[in-house]
């Protein structure tokens, strides 16, 4: 169901930001790392999106 | 809820416990907690984020 | 096809967006369309191998 | 059941402490390697009882 | 069924020998990285006979 | 059976065909051979450690 594909979309998208972003954890996320995460996530969206409109135009 | 304990586990054991020794040093549960906290802070923009895009 | 989708995002956003900003850049979509090319030519040469040798 | 789930999670540690613990395949593990990988184990499963704790406490 | 098990099977080692293999992507394959993946997919399953006729033998 | 295959195959051979040639040479054979013996021992003791925690 569409719930649990967003839950599994989160939390990959969570483990491959976090490895991008986030250093030695403080006792909180700093600026530079809290908009790492947030762009990162954006823009793995549209990474998947570009690959797969290009995919589906080469079929 | 089980896959999250793994996910945190597993990213959080590899950037605290370098050197495993023969018990958990209180630095090294001061590191899980952090790590574990800025774990869900990370989840939650990264929830925000995809929620404001479905919408 | 959604897991090929999948696999070449990861694989390609790796590669090609290392700071992410504020939009994707045409250098970086220059960059995900090669990367893309590629990775279905090292998909082809894979496949080939498998389905020589399973012959 | 459970066997499995214990046969997942061996699956699993012995991965992660395999690659905190061992360099190049020698003749034997050496002592060094044997203590890190049963401190590995060990470790992981206290981190993530901690964190399983934490994580209930929150909710 | 089979044919699943081949399309996993080209997927997981398109993984492996991509990371092996390829570097910044050009506009082409180059002949060392198109080598080296022919190369990959071979000895991976050279690897993969060796290890199960290994693991057999010990049971 | 095939995922404990699965899984020494994937480690041992990052570890030991590092420049994939037109065969396994003697030299790969041997450290895989070492590889997976090694990898075993270590599922050993994770085995050990797991059940004796749960007991």
């Amino acid at each position: 169901n569409q719930k649990a594909a967003i839950q599994a979309a989160i939390s990959k998208l969570t483990e491959t930001c976090w490895d991008k972003c986030v250093g030695k954890p403080g006792s909180k996320l700093d600026r530079a790392e809290s908009e790492c995460i947030a762009n990162c996530a954006e823009r793995f969206l549209d990474s998947s999106s570009f690959i797969m409109q290009r995919l589906m135009k080469k079929q | 809820f089980q896959e999250l304990v793994q996910n945190i586990s597993e990213k959080c054991f590899l950037k605290c416990i370098t050197k495993p020794g023969s018990s958990l040093t209180s630095s090294e549960q001061t590191c899980l907690a952090k790590c574990m906290d800025r774990y869900l802070d990370a989840m939650g923009i990264v929830s925000k984020t995809l929620i404001e895009r479905s919408s």
